[in-house]
């Protein structure tokens, strides 16, 4: 499955998340949701599913809805699950001749919602084979609360419940690899993606997860300025530098091969993606070097398994 | 039906949507972040390619696009953050101290 | 508690040996019948071969009381080697009578059945069951019993009734429907009262 | 139709004639056999339901609060720790006036685990916004199902219904039953036609917003509105039922109620097994009577009142612990609603059937007993007991 990807046509397209949202100025949601809904096709109808989260409070606020599209909240922890209610209603109806035309449906939670409280929903609505795209908008910590660890904070980040002091140095944990986790349901179509460039990545992975028939997850890393600690401005160069380091490699699963979408020219050390984040500050401060050593390393590693695996 | 023009911080319990709901798409362009900014992009049109590079990557669709041609900031929207002025690849976007549009 | 004309019966059998489905088709048909019926299971977290209790209650009228029984008309001991384990005769009526399945005597069965002085009735659902059915389901057998000793309903119509739910029951494999009959029969005739 | 069914296979079969867009099943113990006996349904072609198998209540509710608000029509059934777990989803459903259709298997809710019957699951579910009509018997849970489409449906209430049963009591007994012929109760339910929907072509829907307090609180007034017109929709609905069944409901039983000085106030199986009381003790020329709280939210505060006015002594008999040390939930209900009454009875409340504990005929003769004492003397004693466990000064 594939698209001729043109940035200038696809701009042209009506919006689908509209500007009025309150989310923070130089949030990686608003640009994560709205490339992802850009892929659908003009003519095709969605419900947006959210799960409680930083996106959800700010673009719902009664009476102030930012989708074009229909759109329900539930609870934290069971997008995935009203997400299956939706287009379980959906094949019902269809048969039933009671409503018409294509709905596609999208769900959008962050890391809080995905790696973690809503993981046994996410697991139960793919092993049920609903067909749905599930996205997960990586921020790498509770945003919404207040920038606490999440299973998808990266190790040494600094965050208010793993935070830096005489004894503990940021989160002591590694991150979860929920991409690989939803590859393990064996569904027809997962990806790890990111905004970069002219978005040809983002567009064409959420093209496929949105049209390809069956439940398909994509993993989408979505910085937080205010989390992360950088100047807002720079949230571009954050997320290329996330995937020219290899932190955050762009690949997709399509029916099981692994095929890697992205190969940075010239890989670049961790440290340049660690360095301009505040919540890593500490790991650059003297007799912590190990920290550094053990970050690269892991990223090596983890880089290593992925190019084998698509025998890149 | 009762729309979202309707509804605000006056309106009795008898007349809200009830449970919330809202029947119309995209009611949020009504609302004004534009106030939040404290700093404002200026558009340049006469250095602007129209590439669309920073048009993606506004968190609040405040870039709009018409005929091949990206248009000045959609200022009620805009908050700021500077994003776009990162990712333009040419002089076509400056960042300047202060949330008034000029 | 029961009014005069209301029956009340107490199934006593072990997880897996279908007392709990006996009670429920004697209520079953029963109802078919014209009358109130309740069956109902006595129910915890038990499995295979652990002890279960079940009951019935058949009556003219509507009965509401949603209480188990504790003074029963009848008991059906659906495996012998419960009396070993259960007050099986607890609370039984002195007009009533004890079902026991085994292929011993009434008398032998009184025996075991220290201080009861009412009715003793025994049937050896096993060999019956295997002889007609091919296996050991002694449910049926006893049930048959159950109405026989009890006279709760026509055993005619029963019979009747009865065949009329195996054709439905097993429409796909009408071979099953003669033994289950002969079964119900077989076990009409053969229940001792002692 | 006569027939003979347990409670679970009358709700199941309820289930099936109404055909329902969508189902979220998982099991729990006692209402484990509704989706399995819809499942059967569902293999054999008898309902074209969207039969969704989530992995927990959780999703269960999930799923049709979701699908209600996709424009379908929804259905789901569990018992005590599903309906815990689902506990946040049901305020959901409630705010978001989305008329799910839940069938409550009432059982005890842990700790410790126990599988038999109480009241706790849905007496701690009593404040969701959620409308609770409970059943004596299977009849009863059979007709209340039926009849909580057409309530939660009406657009002036717009709120979810919770049919609840006795679990094992009512739910595994085989009982007589009349059912209704599917086309009259097709008739009767009608089409799920809401306004707005998700799936709705014309216009996009938004629903579950983030609320401010500016609109919080006017929400919330909306949603209490709704459960006080739910009460008129309620009677309604049961005339309307009444037409096609022949059987009558009203908000609560009164049985022998209209010359009764001692009365018991309770719900459920239970109120059958206290008939039994009343008629033995009116035998004996005691003027005894019972009310059968069979909408307990809409709680009928005035309508109770007005019933109880009369009576000496009363005993709220409550199938669950609230641990309020007050006493428990049914008892607060119902003091409350006899606060306005220039004559008061007597009133007590006595805690009974936790886990599964059996009640007697005899037991309720007893309550009789106490209130006839009470009746005499008017001492009430302690007001808020226990009855069925055993205790020291019982055994002594």
């Amino acid at each position: 499955m594939s698209t001729v990807y043109n940035l200038k046509q696809e701009v042209e397209k009506p919006e689908r998340l509209t500007g009025g949202h309150r989310l923070c100025a130089g949030c990686g949601a608003g640009i994560v949701v709205s490339g992802v809904l850009r892929a659908l096709d003009k003519e095709d109808r969605a419900v947006v599913v959210n799960a409680t989260s930083c996106l959800e409070v700010s673009t719902f606020m009664y009476p102030y809805t930012a989708y074009m599209d229909s759109y329900i909240h539930s609870a934290f922890e069971n997008s995935a699950a009203t997400c299956s209610g939706v287009e379980a209603a959906y094949n019902a109806l269809k048969r039933r001749g009671k409503v018409e035309g294509t709905v596609k449906f999208i769900t959008f939670a962050g890391d809080g919602g995905t790696y973690d409280i809503g993981l046994q929903s996410l697991s139960g609505a793919m092993e049920r084979g609903h067909d749905m795209v599930y996205v997960c908008y990586d921020n790498e910590a509770y945003m919404n609360t207040g920038i606490q660890r999440s299973s998808a904070t990266p190790p040494f980040a600094r965050t208010t419940t793993t935070p830096v002091g005489s004894v503990g140095q940021g989160k002591k944990q590694n991150k979860k690899d929920l991409t690989e986790i939803l590859v393990a349901h064996h569904i027809p179509y997962v990806a790890q993606t990111a905004p970069i460039g002219n978005f040809k990545d983002l567009h064409t992975r959420a093209y496929n997860a949105i049209y390809t028939e069956g439940p398909c997850f994509l993993n989408v890393l979505s910085p937080c300025p205010r989390g992360w600690d950088y100047p807002a401005a720079r949230l571009a160069e954050i997320i290329k530098l996330a995937v020219d380091t290899c932190v955050w490699p762009l690949f997709e699963v399509e029916e099981g091969v692994w095929r890697l979408s992205y190969t940075p020219k010239k890989k670049l050390p961790v440290v340049d993606f660690l360095r301009p984040q505040g919540r890593f500050r500490h790991m650059f401060q003297k007799g912590n070097e190990w920290m550094i050593e053990e970050a690269q390393a892991s990223v090596d590693q983890k880089w290593e398994r992925l190019l084998e695996r698509t025998g890149a | 039906m009762i729309c979202a023009k309707d509804i605000n911080e006056r309106t009795p319990w008898q007349d809200l949507t009830p449970g919330g709901e809202i029947y119309e798409p995209g009611t949020a362009r009504a609302f004004n972040t534009g106030a939040w900014r404290t700093h404002t992009p200026v558009f340049h049109p006469e250095t602007c390619k129209h590439c669309m590079l920073c048009v993606p990557f506004c968190p609040d669709n405040a870039i709009p696009v018409k005929d091949g041609k990206r248009l000045d900031f959609n200022y009620m929207h805009c908050k700021g953050c500077g994003i776009c002025e990162n990712v333009c690849p040419f002089p076509a976007i400056t960042m300047v101290s202060g949330g008034v549009a000029r | 508690m029961a009014t005069n004309d209301m029956v009340e019966i107490r199934w006593h059998g072990r997880g897996g040996q279908g007392a709990k489905s006996a009670c429920l088709l004697l209520a079953d048909v029963a109802g078919l019948e014209g009358k109130f019926v309740q069956g109902f299971p006595e129910y915890g977290p038990e499995r295979m071969g652990a002890p279960i209790t079940a009951y019935n209650r058949i009556s003219e009228k509507r009965c509401t009381v949603h209480s188990n029984i504790y003074y029963p008309d009848y008991v059906v001991v659906v495996d012998e080697t419960l009396l070993e384990s259960v007050d099986v005769t607890g609370g039984l009526k002195e007009g009533g009578a004890i079902i026991i399945n085994t292929p011993s005597s009434p008398r032998e069965m009184r025996e075991r059945l220290a201080g009861w002085t009412g009715k003793v009735c025994t049937i050896d659902a096993r060999r019956i069951s295997e002889e007609n059915l091919g296996a050991n389901f002694p449910n049926t057998p006893m049930l048959a019993a159950a109405v026989k000793v009890s006279g709760v309903l026509e055993t005619g119509r029963f019979l009747a009734d009865m065949e009329e739910s195996f054709k439905h029951k097993f429409a796909s494999k009408p071979q099953v429907i003669e033994g289950n009959m002969a079964t119900l029969k077989k076990s009409m005739d053969e229940v001792q009262v002692g | 139709m006569s027939n003979r069914l347990t409670g679970n296979e009358a709700v199941a079969y309820a289930m099936k004639q109404v055909n329902p867009d969508v189902m979220g099943a998982f099991p729990i113990t006692p209402s484990t056999e509704i989706p399995e006996y819809f499942a059967s349904y569902v293999a054999n072609g008898e309902v074209n339901t969207e039969y969704v198998t989530v992995e927990s209540e959780h999703s269960s509710m999930s799923v049709c609060l979701a699908a209600q608000a996709a424009g379908a029509r929804s259905v789901c059934a569990t018992s005590s720790c599903g309906l815990a777990l689902m506990y946040e989803l049901l305020y959901v459903a409630a705010s978001c006036r989305l008329p799910v259709t839940l069938a409550c298997v009432n059982r005890a809710l842990s700790g410790p685990i126990n599988i038999n019957n109480d009241h706790s699951d849905s007496m701690g579910a009593r404040d969701t916004g959620w409308i609770q009509i409970y059943a004596e018997n299977n009849q009863e849970a059979y007709d209340n199902f039926l009849m909580a489409m057409p309530i939660g449906e009406t657009p002036s209430v717009r709120l979810p219904v919770m049919t609840c049963m006795d679990g094992f009591i009512t739910s595994h007994a085989v009982e007589n039953i009349d059912l209704l012929e599917t086309d009259v109760v097709r008739k009767f339910i009608g089409e799920y036609n809401p306004e707005n929907y998700l799936l709705k072509k014309e216009n996009p829907l938004a629903v579950g917003p983030y609320d401010v307090s500016p609109y919080y609180m006017e929400h919330k007034v909306q949603e209490a509105e709704a459960m006080k017109a739910a009460k008129a929709r309620i009677l309604e609905v049961a005339a309307e039922f009444a037409n096609i069944s022949g059987r009558r409901y009203g908000l609560f039983e009164e049985y022998r109620m209209e010359d009764a000085q001692l009365a018991l106030v309770l719900i459920g199986s239970s109120a059958g097994t206290a008939k039994a009381a009343v008629d033995k003790l009116r035998e004996d020329g005691i003027k005894a009577g019972l009310v059968k709280i069979r909408v307990f939210r809409p709680f009928p505060g005035e309508e109770l009142a007005l019933a109880l006015a009369n009576t000496r002594a009363v005993a709220v008999m409550d199938k669950s612990e609230g641990f309020s040390a007050n006493g428990g939930p049914l008892f607060a209900e119902t003091r409350s609603a006899l606060y306005d009454l220039k004559e008061r009875p007597y009133l007590i409340d006595i805690v009974y059937g936790l886990g599964g504990r059996d009640i007697k005929v005899e037991d309720f003769e007893k309550v009789f007993g106490r209130l006839a004492d009470i009746a005499v003397t008017g001492e009430t004693g302690p007001v808020y007991t226990h009855m069925g466990q055993r205790s020291k000064e019982e055994i002594a």
